[in-house]
């Protein structure tokens, strides 16, 4: 009986890390088809996310050792993920990059942050 | 001119360095490897070195992971040799990047968004760096990873702080009584046993936590230390801020 | 027997190589240096494989590599980390001296 | 009964100790670097008594060699790191003299160049030696940049960049010898080293020559010499001649001898030591820098010494071992003279130098030291070269040693030069006194060069091991 | 906001130290005297690693683990995901579709969330949902970049990209 649980566990798990590389592939494309910087950069975080996530959770049910670990992996991975992306948009729009020419509006540039 | 001596030189080093290596097996079974000879018993093994270590590598060490086993006991004294040589790459970066008229830069204020998240990040980087170095012994990792994500969780602070400044006295007194540590361990086994890196303590149950003796008391010192001398590098190298 | 999964760190060597003597910025050499680096210490980890084998941890069931190389390159990458600290602070030396980076224009070498 | 592990662990302990004083008192720091370096010497001579018994092994961990790493110190390797810490300790009082900030950190990385030297030559472990070649070099890269000036950055990344080449060489030799025979054990290589393929173990050879050739001064990789010893403080300049590269020419005699013991590959290593002589002093000749042209003098000599362990008779492998412990000595002398020479005259020149030396407190040693090196008798130098000549001269090697000749006459030549122009009469009044950070180190050397030149027994009855050691012992 | 004793924040920081430790060294083969050694362990560590960071961790300590909190934070989970996998296959959309359907630009909404760690975490939850990416907070203005701009003004904005989150946010964080 358990036997048919951990095979329906690492079917399911398998199917995880499909969907999983699924999305990571789709980040990858979004990285050539996108125009500019930050374009580029919400499909990647959007998609490298939850691709990420659920190969871990795909991980983490085909062997169960790995299951609490993965799970926290994946906790940290969410909390960071964005932070990062946030962190690199702001930098490069610091450092001059130029938003789309098709972008309609940016308010950020009315923005006066004190340095 | 120069170029084309710098090709004619790297397909030279390359010709004759893969003609060395072409003959050299790939992936072959343990079994087939040379004995090994142990010259001051004169005696020769049956069995070659990579074996005797996967073989007897639990019981002489009591170390689950045998990479482990092989860098902080087998070949300890290697090690205490790598530790003094990123203690002097601290050292030597300190020293060169040494300011005597300090002049305060300019800073840019940081994302809020990192800020934030770094905060709460911090702890648990630190709690991850010393969760990969105490289970050297036991999982892949040891000092060395654990001690870089210790200094990456300091690293964050310089991110999202930019006037953050870690006290360089902390730092060096941290990565002393770390290496201090590591060379009084050593000086006990040679004071109990009368020899230098002796593994003097019980060696426990493999897989267990406390176990493999004095391992994860060195990978422990190695962490503390790799991790405020990465960062002491990352400090020093930013130069001084205000 | 004539073996030839070893050419390519061979390649990564002899790469790193010619960059160090043909470039003239002092970052692209230490870059050199970097590569030169990584293609030995690949080389030391392939010496150790042994076919369908695992990592030398005993809770996992075996065959398992040869462990000496594993040990060794990480002592070796832990030193290459240092040097390469050593020579971009030694850089950055450099840089706040002269103002650049390009070896032709530090040596006063006319084009 | 000492451990020789004793020799690496104390100065370890020492250094890691060290910045915790240097939070209360700096001045502590550079006495406390003084007496490790003198307890290392005592150390190291006392070892030296027990190592003329019998070959010292000590075992690293518990563990048999080659599974662990084992220490290995003959009669040879004794003495070389008893020369090595003995003029360590003298340096380390000329260090005194080195105002620059950051004095703590400076001399952590002093006594980790001793403490890598010194294990460079008790190492009996392949992989050990690279860790402690890299220890050495890299807190050699940290001084050599120390002054951080222009010429010395730009030596001291010459010497980074050339450095970390020769480490990727040996690195690779390494690779070789362990993919054929699965040890890292020196004495373990050197019983299986016929079992390799032939071409392989040349290679392997030839990776481990060229790479230990960078520390050891030989001829196509030392182009950082003159550039980061003209750029390090002067004391660092002192100890890169007598530590480092001494303990990377033991380095390649045990490559030559302990580990490969060839007999028909040696004529290979006769030819660099030559070319590395010629080079060396030839340009020393045309140099107007007077660090600079000891810099290049120490090329030759080191060139010198490399030739003698390619003859490989027993005479010329005696000679290149006095001349390395003479060389040591003097070299260490001269480098700290021009410190002085160099402070008083306030220039690097050596005509900027006239009478400089007259003060006999410096002139008196200094002479010595030149003498020495020129190899002149009754001095150390003599025997060196003396003894390399007859070996060469026993192997037939007629055409090699009337070139050897050649250099030692210009070698001769230019230090005559230099010293007919710092004992010159005229400008009496710029002539200063040295202090005792000066002067005590040049008599310590001077005294031990004469000493050893008049009664060379001791030196001789530690040389007469030499036979052992071709033959692979330890 | 009133004021908590740092003695809670510590508290508050090695609890959560532990229960992380504690979830990382479990696993369903281990023995119960192997994991009595691991949490000795973990104890220890976490001790450490709250004395160097409670500071920074929370400034609510223990108050943050209320019943009512920790109710809302469950019921946010599914609504979060939810939002997550509708970004992704928006983000297939506008990737695969071969017309590039996107308008971008970047627009300022406002928030009355006053908790840093509420306002991270709605910064958060709006990058991972469709099409939308949070550049900077500045007070209670973020700036965020829009693949498709629906409303440039603050108000209409807001409640575009907000959606339900920032009620659940309040809960939890306020």
């Amino acid at each position: 009986m358990t036997a048919v649980v951990y095979i329906i566990l690492e079917i399911i798990g398998y199917i995880f890390i499909s969907i999983g590389t699924f999305f990571l592939l789709l980040a990858s494309i979004g990285l050539i088809r996108m125009p500019d910087v930050y374009n580029r950069m919400q499909t990647a975080t959007k998609a490298t996310t939850l691709g990420a996530l659920s190969v871990l959770v795909g991980i983490g049910l085909i062997d169960l050792w790995w299951l609490p670990k993965s799970l926290i992996l994946a906790i940290f991975i969410v909390l960071t993920a964005p932070i990062g992306a946030s962190a690199l948009a702001r930098a490069s729009y610091k450092h001059g990059v130029k938003l789309w020419k098709g972008s309609v509006v940016d308010k950020y540039k009315d923005e006066k942050e004190e340095d | 001119m120069k170029k084309a001596l710098a090709i004619v030189l790297a397909i030279l080093i390359f010709i004759v360095f893969a003609l060395a290596f072409v003959k050299i097996p790939f992936g072959e079974k343990m079994s087939t490897y040379p004995h090994y000879y142990n010259p001051i018993t004169n005696q020769t093994s049956n069995m070659s070195l990579p074996q005797h270590y996967l073989t007897y590598g639990k019981n002489d060490t009591g170390a689950t992971n045998m990479v482990t086993a092989i860098v902080v006991d087998y070949r300890g004294f290697d090690t205490l040799g790598e530790v003094t040589v990123l203690f002097l790459a601290s050292t030597g970066v300190g020293s060169l990047m040494y300011v005597e008229n300090k002049v305060k830069k300019k800073v840019r204020r940081s994302n809020a968004v990192v800020e934030t998240g770094s905060k709460l990040l911090f702890g648990f980087i630190i709690l991850f760096g010393a969760y990969i170095f105490i289970h050297g012994h036991l999982t892949p990792g040891g000092g060395f990873p654990g001690g870089a994500v210790i200094a990456s969780a300091f690293l964050l602070l310089y991110l999202a702080y930019p006037k953050f400044h870690a006290k360089h006295e902390k730092l060096s007194v941290s990565e002393s009584i770390a290496g201090l540590t590591f060379v009084i361990v050593g000086l006990i086994g040679l004071i109990i046993a009368g020899y230098f890196l002796y593994n003097f303590l019980p060696f426990g149950l493999p897989t267990y936590l406390f176990s493999a003796g004095v391992i994860p008391l060195i990978y422990v010192a190695i962490g503390v230390k790799v991790g405020s001398e990465l960062t002491a590098i990352v400090d020093s190298m930013m130069g001084v801020r205000e | 027997m004539i073996q030839y999964y070893y050419l390519g760190s061979i390649a990564l060597i002899a790469i790193g190589m010619y960059i160090v003597i043909a470039k003239r910025n002092l970052i692209k050499i230490i870059l050199g240096l970097d590569i030169m680096d990584t293609g030995v210490n690949l080389l030391f980890i392939s010496i150790g494989y042994v076919k369908n084998a695992t990592a030398p941890i005993e809770n996992v069931p075996g065959p398992y590599v040869d462990p000496i190389p594993q040990a060794l390159v990480l002592t070796a990458i832990v030193i290459g980390v240092s040097v390469m600290a050593l020579a971009l602070s030694i850089a950055i030396g450099i840089y706040k001296k002269t103002g650049t980076l390009e070896l032709d224009e530090i040596l006063g070498v006319k084009k | 009964m000492i451990r020789p592990v004793l020799l690496i662990a104390l100065p370890l302990f020492f250094a890691f100790l060290s910045p915790i004083i240097g939070i209360w008192s700096k001045k502590g720091v550079r006495y406390l670097i003084i007496f490790a370096t003198a307890l290392n010497a005592t150390l190291a001579g006392i070892l030296l008594l027990e190592a003329l018994q019998k070959p010292v092994f000590d075992i690293i961990g518990g563990f048999q060699p080659p599974l662990g790493i084992v220490l290995m110190v003959g009669p040879l390797g004794a003495i070389i790191a008893f020369i090595i810490n003995l003029v360590a300790f003298a340096i380390s009082i000329y260090n005194l003299k080195v105002e620059k900030e950051p004095i703590v950190r400076y001399s952590m990385l002093y006594l980790l160049l001793v403490m890598g030297s010194t294990g460079m030559v008790l190492t009996g472990d392949l992989f050990n030696l690279f860790v402690f070649l890299e220890v050495t070099s890299i807190a050699s890269y940290g001084l050599a940049a120390y002054n951080k000036d222009k010429k010395g950055y730009l030596g001291a990344m010459k010497y980074v960049i050339i450095g970390s080449i020769g480490s990727t060489f040996v690195l690779l030799g390494i690779a070789l010898i362990y993919s054929q025979l699965r040890t890292l054990n020196m004495l373990d290589i050197a019983a299986r080293i016929g079992t390799m393929d032939p071409y392989v173990k040349i290679m392997a050879f030839t990776s481990l020559f060229l790479g230990f050739g960078v520390e050891a001064e030989m001829f196509p990789l030392n182009t950082w010499v003159p550039d980061a010893y003209d750029g390090a403080p002067h004391p660092i300049s002192a100890a890169f001649a007598s530590l480092p590269a001494k303990a990377g020419v033991f380095a390649l005699a045990r490559v030559i001898f302990t580990m490969f013991s060839f007999t028909n590959f040696l004529w290979f290593v006769v030819v660099m030591g030559l070319l590395t002589v010629f080079f060396g002093e030839i340009v020393a000749y045309t140099q107007k820098d007077l660090k600079r042209m000891l810099a290049y003098s120490s090329i030759g000599q080191m060139g010198m010494i490399i030739m003698g362990l390619g003859i490989g008779t027993t005479l010329a492998v005696e000679g290149a071992f006095y001349q390395m412990i003479a060389h040591a000595l003097g070299k260490a002398l001269l480098f700290i003279a021009a410190g002085f020479l160099i402070y008083a005259a306030r220039s690097g020149k050596i005509e900027d130098m006239k009478g400089m030396a007259r003060n006999p407190l410096i002139g008196i040693p200094l002479l010595i030291g030149a003498l020495s090196i020129m190899g002149m008798p009754p001095f150390a130098g003599f025997y060196g070269k003396f003894f390399i000549l007859m070996g060469g001269f026993s192997q037939g090697y007629y055409a090699i040693i009337a070139l050897f000749l050649a250099a030692s006459i210009v070698e001769v030549a230019y230090y005559a030069r230099f010293i007919k122009i710092v004992f010159e009469r005229g400008n009496e009044s710029k002539v200063i006194r040295p202090d005792a950070a000066t002067y005590v180190p040049l008599i310590i050397l001077a005294i031990i060069i004469v000493v050893i030149g008049v009664y060379p027994k001791p030196i001789l009855t530690v040389l007469q091991h030499v036979g052992t050691f071709i033959a692979g012992g330890a | 906001m009133k004021k908590v004793s740092n003695a809670n924040r510590f508290a508050y920081a090695f609890l959560a130290f532990i229960i992380v430790w504690c979830t990382l060294t479990f696993s369903p083969r281990i023995k119960p005297d192997q994991y009595l050694e691991e949490f000795i362990g973990g104890v220890v560590i976490s001790l450490i690693a709250a004395a160097l960071s409670y500071k920074h961790l929370s400034q609510r300590g223990l108050y943050n683990l209320s019943p009512k909190r920790i109710g809302w934070f469950f019921a946010y989970i599914p609504v979060f995901i939810w939002a997550m996998i509708k970004a992704n296959f928006d983000v297939a959309y506008r990737v695969l579709s071969p017309k590039k359907p996107i308008k971008p630009g970047i627009v300022r909404i406002r928030t009355n969330l006053k908790n840093p760690a509420g306002k991270l975490a709605l910064a958060n939850s709006i990058t991972l949902t469709p099409g939308t990416m949070t550049m900077q907070i500045i007070d209670d203005k973020y700036y965020i970049h829009w693949i498709y701009v629906q409303s440039e003004d603050e108000k209409e904005a807001g409640d575009i990209i907000k959606g339900e989150f920032e009620k659940y946010l309040k809960e939890v964080f306020e």
